[in-house]
């Protein structure tokens, strides 16, 4: 039988995985993705804490659930602008590249 | 509207009408005058016998923190307001008449002046730091614009320099403030002192040295004297006669105000530190003054010399030595004054300052000589002048806290000041000799104008004020003695 | 009148400014901004006549929002700062025109004007919010419009390169927040702030951890959004980038709510002396890091509009050495008059600096030599601000600053409060700076045209500077506004 | 018109005059001559009548420096014999001077400036001699010094006398720094600044032995400035670069005598402080009136000589307070010196008048039959400084002489050394300048000066004779009676009758050039480089030493240090804005990571 | 078999996840990204949280994938050209990463409830669907209504982001 410790554990390292996406690629594409498995990290935590902190009535705690809906749907309309923008980039300067964007500095 | 407030008003309107474009060589005239005038007449309706501050009107602004803009006066400040506005007319005066960016020349003057004239009448602490403030900027803008030499540099140094000593001054200022007891909060200059005289005010001396080097480098305190004589040797030479004259006195009448009611322990804690830094006021940079190969620069290191003076009166903390500190405010203040505007009369009219290419020019231009030989001697302590009373009041105020039979710490720093006098009577007449005396020298010509119009009359006055106050010292010592009475001989 | 309702009308006007734009000719668009300008400023009314006892204590909602003294003081500092941003826009409508790929002119502008206002209610939602829930959401919603708004521009590289940077680091907080949320909530079992506090006592020593993790990281994102170092790099480049009146929405208003929304959250956790023990140390570093980076990083600069992004931080740090002073009895009010003062001067600056920017034809410090012999009252106004943000006595900024070292030293920062003075005295540099480049120079070009400024932005300006002098003498009236 | 008011009029008439002259007359020489001249007569009178009426008592005071319960320094006017005799003296050579000027200085470009610092210094100096506190004896003490700095300074266009000018202000100032400071030490001692206070309260200082010398010799170091004493002695000479009256009036007979006054002024107090002081006074004077004469004997310039034979006499008055058991031996002393000098000036004025402004005596000669007046004045003054029986000096030297006799053997050979010297280089003088065949067409063409210089020449030539006769001095001072031993007058005798013989011997034949050659006398024992050499490299090498560490270490390395340093973070910091996203995300996180174990685990 | 289930979800969500950042092709990465999506939603449904799971696999697997896929396409991003591997960036990001999962680690370690097993639930007979619609749209109500105001603005965003050319 699995513990919250081991889920916990698995979305921390999803979490980590995400954040490596950032860290260490630069397209913007990938590192998008890995902020989505960032929050879908978060999710994962928030469910199972849900699950663990079981209400008097012996349900799992629904209001966290609904906070993750929340959290959905705030990523989902964030891909969608983030992408938007990625697009606009991409048609003035033909990058998704990190590196290309060197014009403000110091 | 009481006086004082006019008195902080008259400038700031005249300064905007300066801005605000015609004639601001007449409309500033005019707005000097009138406050001198009015400076005159306030001293000559405070009663004396009552003493006190006088002319009092508070109007609370935020009792959360005890500030209220308050105004009020007493003799010391009444002394104060009244060089205040005799130096700013003289200022104005001098002014030559070509000057460029006129409306804006005049109006950084009068705000100098009118923050001056607001620090030394407001009884609210708050106000108190805040006006001193109003003059920064204006200081930056005449260095800046009007300046000579490496007049940007130097507009920065000092700029800088000030806002970072006055910001060390805030943090002393809201330390005393903290010390106040609970309930009791306020910022009435009035009630600190009373709580002071009465011992329920123990800020500690943290805050004392906090005061002293906040105000020590608006002074320019040992050693913290460096951006003085830059500052003045670059700054046009009206700006120079209030900064030097009237603005650096803000530092010492704080220390009057606050200091000396509030912390007389930690003077005396303190008064070995003090004394060994107002002798490098007066020793050491009295031989960098004798260095010095320019006028402008001698001056105004002669001035930074001079504060040493004022600081042995502090340190004396009796009622001798701070009477003569505070006439001293006043005496030096009228002297470097006139030094300066005469030192841009000089610089006007030969286009240097340098002793090596100057030489007599007495003989091309005696009237310039004559005033300048008496600013010279009132600089130098010349009986006479309202100088010598204020230095010989110093010097027996500081020698009386000695001892018959030995020779303390006080005796020896007033022996070691009375060497400051020998010093500055060198420097001050190789100055006189080098540019006024002896044979010609190559920027001297036959055809120098000799001074005369406006800045020969506005020397005059001040040279007179110098001579009025040195004969009778009692003229002002009635003011001044009152406000030092309490203190225990 | 119950407090919902502000929210409700300035969505409502949202949403009537975009229909308006779905429907307006082309000649119209001013039109829109005008009349979300009189909106917001109705709206602006309105706050001093809401009754919070309106809100039924019973009532689902009431679990999220909360309308305080402190809520209502950010409201009316948001709806101030909107419109004020609405003004600018209609100063920077050419430039908005010049970099959109658009068919007809004025096509794109009826959106800029329009999503300003939603971000408002975004922020006026945050001011109230007061469950992790409701923070997450209205911040979020503040945080995409924004998005949106740094990378409008999509002709002009700056403001793309600057929206894609805000959109990456934005998000990256994003997640830390929700992850923090996730492990305060997992440790509390609870979302809602006050019942977080109620929940803290009873907790054993072995979950601190946990919750300490989790809140870090809800700090960490909240110290993105108000930018404090380590978490400010951010802010140069994208104040630089993004549009004028953006930024100057961005460093003022988001930073606020960001600030309000830290006190809540400080406020929650600092009633169990351990956990204080551990945070208020953890505010006063990031303070200082903060007042270094900002004031002494911004001495170099030589682009205006980056110069103040450097400043903002400075300011930040300021605002945090408060922060981390909380518990002295004037924090609270010293920080929130301080960000008032800095929405003056600040809104002040970047007003100016748009009008010239649009004559002289960029930002940086060189095109505003010799503004004095151009346009006086306005490199009068400018140097106004300057001062005040340099913190002089008798302008509101002084006020502010001094409140706040006041609760410092009360709170005995003194390392702080040293570097504090050091910091301003180096801030002193960079502001002069400016007053230097309009009154020591000689303009470029000496026969320059007289600069157009509008009336609505002429009046502004008056206001502001009024304002800046007025609360600097007189504090009263602000002061009257919080809590 | 009340008496009690003469004083104040005495005092205050001349201030008057100096201010009328400087604001109305600026341009008027003759108005200027006439109002200073009738100033002084002025003074003159008042000063006579105050004299005659001993019963005359002013007490009245001034307030100047008021502390009310603290500290008080009145402007007040004291009348005693001391100040009733020096009154009488100053105001009479002051009118003669006065007078004699008019003819001097005719056709001077300054005449005006000339008469006002005259009256300024008249001011000054009577205001000396009146004061009865010390503060007040202190404020004209600096007034005649810098009048004194104003009237050597009067052909400010010459390189020589702008310098001579500064050089004696220069001098005195740092005589009057121990001066004053001898002045705060007996105050603090015995609580008052006025002499009689001093006087009466003194008795708590001799608890303090080392105190008191310490005061007294500071306050003598006053003297030593003003009194031209060595080694302070140095500005004396040079202040010959003043007109010739200046010279005599200020720089032989009244303001150089100011520091004896003083001495005498106080002269209880130095007779209550240890033998140690009068000791030091005595060796001092003694040495300086051997070592002036010395150098007096081979100076070239006519007022040179005489500069240094003041030097030596004022020596002799020194002595004379350290020596004597009253004051008035030395007063009596300054009395005819004051006449005698003041006249030998003046003949050394018409002189050089005469021969155009030339003071080199070796381009002079043979004047003894072209201007016989000057010559009959001139041998007048030399028989009276000499001490030639019969003439003025004769009684008030003898004195000194005696006592010093009296009080220490080797003091009173020096002093008859000294008088030996003294005899020779005036007689070398006279000789030189009066005798043989002139050295020069100047010479050749030389004349008789008018009248208005001669007359006071005249006058004074009688009272240089007749000043020291017991017959007028009784009047004046009250001398004690004491048989004066042979040998003073024996020596003294000797003394003269050597100088002159010695001097016959020498230049009776009229060489064209001086036949003995002591360059160390010549370069005054080259005391005068020493302090040129200390002024340029100590005082000169110090400030610029110190001027050196304000830039570079103060100003440079300090507060520009610090700015830079300020600057340069920033600069640092500002590069950390690497603008690339990814670097920006690194930051992020490790600031994340600092941040969380910050929180957590610390 | 509840923990084995586990386990091989975890794996495969973590081993997908793993090569959505290692990918140098952007279609992959989409790919395993979809992978990972759903290994997730599967997770969630082993924490009896089945109305999540199916919205994750709507909303994420669905939506946002294709959304993702799309832009790929539509800017039509080969591998990513070899670039010059930042060697500093690369060896700072491990280092920050190393930090974060020990840091994760030992937090959860710290937390005792971590180590014990889920509560079981009071039966099997409530449908979590109603449960969270509930909430939603009673309790939740207003920030409901932020997120529909939020969506709102994203889409007046992404018009005027993405049109070529404003009209």
């Amino acid at each position: 039988m699995p513990t919250l410790g081991d889920y916990l554990l698995v979305s921390g390292l999803l979490f980590s995985i995400g954040l490596a996406g950032v860290l260490l690629r630069r397209n913007l594409l990938i590192i998008f993705m890995g902020l989505e498995l960032m929050l879908n990290a978060a999710n994962l935590s928030l469910v199972a804490f849900a699950r663990h902190g079981v209400t008097a009535f012996g349900l799992p705690d629904y209001n966290a659930q609904v906070l993750v809906f929340f959290i959905i749907t705030v990523a989902a309309a964030e891909v969608a602008v983030g992408l938007a923008i990625i697009v606009a980039l991409y048609r003035l300067r033909q990058t998704t590249h990190v590196e290309d964007l060197d014009r403000m500095k110091f | 509207m009481s006086p004082l407030l006019s008195l902080i008003l008259i400038p700031l309107v005249t300064a905007a009408f300066c801005m605000a474009g015609s004639a601001p060589r007449r409309i500033s005239l005019f707005g000097a005058a009138a406050n001198l005038i009015l400076s005159l007449y306030l001293l000559a309706s405070y009663n004396i016998e009552i003493g006190g501050f006088q002319f009092v009107s508070e109007n609370a602004l935020f009792p959360a923190y005890g500030i209220s803009f308050s105004l009020g006066a007493d003799g010391l400040s009444l002394v104060l307001l009244l060089l205040s506005t005799l130096v700013t007319f003289a200022a104005v005066w001098v002014t030559p008449k070509d000057v460029k960016f006129g409306g804006m020349f005049y109006a950084c003057l009068l705000l100098i002046s009118s923050g001056a004239i607001g620090a030394f009448s407001s009884i609210d602490l708050f106000f108190f730091y805040a006006f001193h403030e109003l003059a920064l900027i204006p200081t930056f803008l005449l260095i800046g614009i009007w300046g000579s030499g490496e007049r940007q540099r130097i507009a920065w140094k000092v700029t800088l320099y000030l806002a970072f000593g006055s910001f060390i001054l805030l943090l002393g200022l809201i330390g005393l403030w903290l010390a106040v007891p609970e309930g009791l909060r306020t910022m009435d200059i009035r009630l600190l002192q009373q709580l002071g005289y009465a011992g329920l005010l123990a800020p500690g001396p943290a805050v004392y040295l906090l005061l002293l080097f906040g105000f020590g480098i608006l002074i320019a305190l040992f050693p913290f004297h460096t951006w003085a004589p830059e500052a003045y040797a670059s700054a046009p030479a009206p700006a120079a006669m209030l900064h030097a004259g009237v603005l650096k006195k803000f530092g010492l009448y704080g220390l009057l105000r606050l200091a000396v009611p509030i912390f007389p322990a930690e003077i005396q804690q303190f008064a070995h530190l003090l004394l060994i830094l107002l002798l490098g006021n007066i020793l050491y940079v009295g031989f960098v003054t004798i260095a010095q190969k320019r006028l402008d620069l001698m001056l105004g290191y002669s001035s930074v010399m001079h504060m040493g003076y004022a600081f042995l009166g502090l340190a004396a903390l009796n009622q001798l030595g701070l009477g003569g500190m505070a006439l001293m405010l006043f005496a030096h203040g009228l002297t470097i004054a006139a030094l300066f505007a005469l030192c841009g009369e000089i610089n006007r009219r030969t286009g240097t300052l340098e002793f090596a290419q100057l030489g007599g020019l007495a003989g091309v231009t005696p009237k310039l000589g004559l005033l300048f030989g008496f600013a010279a001697m009132a600089s130098v302590g010349l009986p006479g002048f309202a100088s010598f009373a204020s230095e010989i009041l110093i010097f027996f105020g500081a020698f009386g806290r000695g001892a018959v039979g030995g020779f303390n710490w006080f005796q020896t720093a007033t022996a070691l000041s009375l060497w400051g006098v020998v010093i500055s009577a060198i420097y001050m007449l190789r100055a006189y000799r080098r540019i006024f005396w002896g044979s010609r020298g190559s920027a001297v010509n036959d055809d120098l104008n000799d001074i005369a119009g406006g800045t020969r009359w506005a020397v005059i006055l001040l040279i007179a004020a110098l001579l009025l106050t040195g004969f009778r010292p009692g003229l002002l010592l009635d003011y001044l003695n009152p406000v030092f009475a309490y203190l225990p001989q | 009148m119950n407090p919902l309702y502000l929210e409700v009308f300035v969505i409502a006007l949202g949403i009537i400014m975009l229909m308006a734009e779905a429907f307006a000719g082309p000649g119209h668009k001013r039109e829109i901004a005008r009349a979300g300008i009189l909106g917001l400023l109705a709206v602006l009314v309105a706050t001093f006549w809401i009754n919070p006892e309106a809100l039924n204590a019973a009532a689902p909602y009431a679990t999220f929002y909360r309308a305080d003294t402190l809520a209502i003081f950010l409201k009316q500092f948001a709806l101030l700062s909107t419109v004020i941003i609405l003004v600018m826009s209609l100063e920077y409508a050419p430039t908005v025109e010049a970099s959109l790929p658009s068919e007809r002119r004025g096509a794109g502008l009826g959106e800029f004007y329009t999503l300003p206002v939603f971000a408002c209610a975004g922020l006026m939602w945050m001011a109230s919010a007061v469950d992790f829930v409701m923070i997450f959401v209205s911040l979020e919603l503040v945080t995409i419009s924004f998005y949106i708004l740094v990378s409008y521009l999509r002709r002009d590289r700056g403001s793309l390169e600057a929206g894609t940077k805000y959109l990456v680091l934005g998000a990256l907080s994003t997640g830390f927040l929700v992850y923090g949320i996730t492990w305060i909530y997992g440790v509390t079992g609870q979302t809602n702030l006050s019942a977080i506090a109620a929940a803290l006592p009873g907790l054993s020593q072995a979950v601190v951890p946990a919750l300490l993790f989790g809140l870090g990281l809800v700090l960490v994102s909240l110290g993105f959004k108000i930018a404090a170092a380590p978490f400010q790099f951010w802010v140069p480049d994208v104040y630089q980038g993004a549009p004028t009146p953006v930024t100057a929405f961005l460093s003022v208003a988001s930073k606020a709510a960001g600030f309000i929304v830290l006190l809540r959250v400080v406020d929650t956790f600092v009633v169990v002396p351990q956990l204080q023990a551990k945070i208020v140390p953890l505010l006063a570093v990031l303070a200082g890091a903060t007042m270094i980076f900002g004031n002494l990083a911004a001495i170099p600069q030589s682009n205006l509009k980056r110069l103040l992004a450097y400043s903002s931080i400075g300011h930040a740090g300021y605002l945090l050495l408060g922060v981390a002073s909380i518990g002295a009895p004037f924090a609270g009010t010293a920080i929130l008059f301080y960000l008032g003062g800095y929405l003056l001067m600040t809104m002040l600056a970047f007003l100016v600096m748009t009008v010239v920017a649009q004559a002289a034809g960029g930002d940086d410090l060189s095109d505003f030599a010799g503004l004095n012999q151009r346009a006086p009252h306005l490199a009068f106004a400018m140097m106004l601000a300057m001062l005040g943000l340099a913190g002089l006595p008798l302008t509101v900024g002084f006020l502010g600053k001094l409140f706040i070292f006041e609760s410092a030293v009360a709170q005995e920062h003194y390392f702080l409060v040293a570097l504090g003075v050091i910091t301003v005295a180096a801030g002193f540099y960079y502001y002069l700076k400016v007053i230097r480049a309009m009154y020591w120079l000689q303009p470029a070009d000496p026969d320059a045209p007289e600069i157009p400024v509008g009336a609505p932005t002429r009046l502004t300006i008056a206001i502001l500077c009024a304002l800046i002098i007025w609360l600097g003498v007189y504090p009263g009236p602000l002061l009257a506004l919080l809590p | 018109m009340d008496p009690h008011l003469y004083p104040w009029i005495i005092l205050f008439a001349p201030l008057v005059a100096a201010g009328l002259i400087l604001l109305l007359l600026p341009r008027r020489n003759a108005a200027a001559g006439v109002v200073g001249i009738a100033t002084a007569a002025l003074t003159c009178l008042l000063s006579w009548k105050v004299f005659l009426q001993p019963e005359l008592a002013v007490t009245a005071q001034i307030p100047w420096l008021d502390i009310p319960g603290v500290f008080a320094v009145p402007i007040g006017v004291i009348l005693d014999d001391l100040s009733r005799v020096m009154l009488v003296v100053v105001t009479t050579i002051a009118t003669l001077v006065f007078v004699y000027s008019a003819g001097y200085m005719r056709g001077d470009e300054g005449i005006p400036r000339y008469y006002a610092a005259l009256c300024l210094f008249l001011f000054s100096m009577l205001g000396i001699v009146l004061a009865d506190n010390f503060v007040m004896m202190y404020i004209f003490w600096e007034l005649v010094g810098v009048s004194s700095y104003i009237l050597i300074g009067h052909y400010y266009r010459k390189d020589s006398a702008a310098d001579a000018g500064k050089q004696a202000f220069l001098v005195n100032r740092v005589g009057d720094f121990g001066f004053l400071l001898g002045i705060l030490m007996l105050w603090l001692a015995t609580g008052s600044v006025m002499f009689s206070g001093i006087e009466q309260n003194l008795s708590a200082v001799t608890l303090h032995p080392g105190y008191l010398i310490a005061a007294c010799l500071l306050v003598f170091c006053g003297t030593l400035g003003k009194s031209a004493q060595m080694p302070l002695h140095v500005w004396l000479p040079n202040s010959m670069e003043g007109p010739t009256p200046v010279s005599s009036l200020l720089h032989a007979a009244t303001m150089v005598a100011a520091g004896v006054y003083m001495l005498a002024r106080i002269f209880p107090v130095l007779l209550a402080a240890p033998e140690v002081v009068r000791d030091v006074i005595m060796w001092v004077g003694a040495i300086t009136c051997f070592a002036a004469g010395l150098m007096a004997t081979q100076q070239d310039d006519i007022k040179r000589i005489l500069a240094y034979s003041t030097i030596s006499q004022l020596g002799y008055m020194v002595v004379g307070i350290a020596v004597a058991p009253v004051n008035d031996v030395a007063m009596f002393h300054l009395f005819t010196h004051a006449f005698f000098k003041c006249l030998l000036f003046l003949c050394a004025g018409s002189v050089i008048i005469a021969v155009h402004h030339e003071q080199d005596i070796w381009k002079m000669g043979g004047l003894l039959p072209r201007m016989p007046l000057t010559a009959l004045c001139l041998v007048a003054g030399t028989l009276a400084l000499v001490g030639c029986p019969g003439f003025s000096g004769y009684y008030s030297k003898d004195l000194i002489v005696a006592y010093a006799h009296g009080a220490n053997t080797a003091v009173f050979w020096i002093t008859a050394g000294a008088a030996l010297l003294t005899s020779f280089y005036m007689f070398r003088l006279f000789f030189v300048v009066f005798w043989g065949r002139p050295r020069g067409s100047h010479a050749e063409h030389a004349k008789q000066s008018p009248a208005i210089m001669t007359i006071p020449l005249l006058l004074l030539a009688v009272a240089a004779v007749a000043a020291g006769y017991p017959a007028v001095s009784k009047h004046f001072f009250a001398l004690p009676h004491g048989e004066i031993p042979h040998i003073v007058h024996f020596a003294l005798l000797a003394a003269l009758l050597g100088g002159l013989a010695l001097a016959a011997l020498l230049y009776a034949r009229s060489p064209m050039t001086d036949p003995v050659r002591v360059p160390l006398f010549a370069n005054r024992f080259y005391i005068d480089n020493f302090y040129d050499w200390l002024v340029a490299r100590g005082q000169g090498g110090l400030a610029v030493l110190s001027s050196w560490f304000d830039r570079w270490i103060i100003d440079g390395l300090v507060v520009t240090g610090a700015a830079r340093t300020v600057w340069a973070t920033g600069y640092v910091l500002r590069f950390l804005q690497l603008g690339n996203l990814q670097a920006y995300a690194f930051f992020f996180g490790a600031g994340v990571l600092a941040l969380l174990y910050f929180l957590v685990f610390r | 078999m509840l923990n084995i289930l586990f386990w091989v979800l975890s794996v495969l969500m973590l081993g997908s996840a793993a090569a959505v950042v290692l990918f140098r092709n952007p279609v992959n990465s989409a790919m395993s990204l979809v992978l990972s999506f759903l290994a997730l939603a599967a997770l969630y449904v082993t924490l009896d949280a089945f109305f999540i799971g199916i919205i994750q696999v709507l909303v994420y697997a669905g939506a946002v994938m294709v959304l993702f896929l799309f832009i790929i396409m539509l800017l039509d991003l080969k591998a990513e050209a070899r670039r010059r591997l930042n060697v500093a960036a690369l060896g700072g990001g491990l280092a920050v990463l190393a930090g974060f999962i020990l840091l994760v680690v030992q937090v959860v370690k710290s937390l005792p409830a971590a180590r014990l097993p889920f509560p079981p639930l009071a039966g099997a007979d409530h449908s979590d669907v109603a449960e969270v619609g509930r909430a939603l749209f009673s309790n939740f109500n207003l920030p409901f209504q932020v997120i529909g105001v939020l969506l709102l603005v994203s889409t007046v965003g992404v018009v005027i982001l993405s049109r070529r050319s404003l009209r």
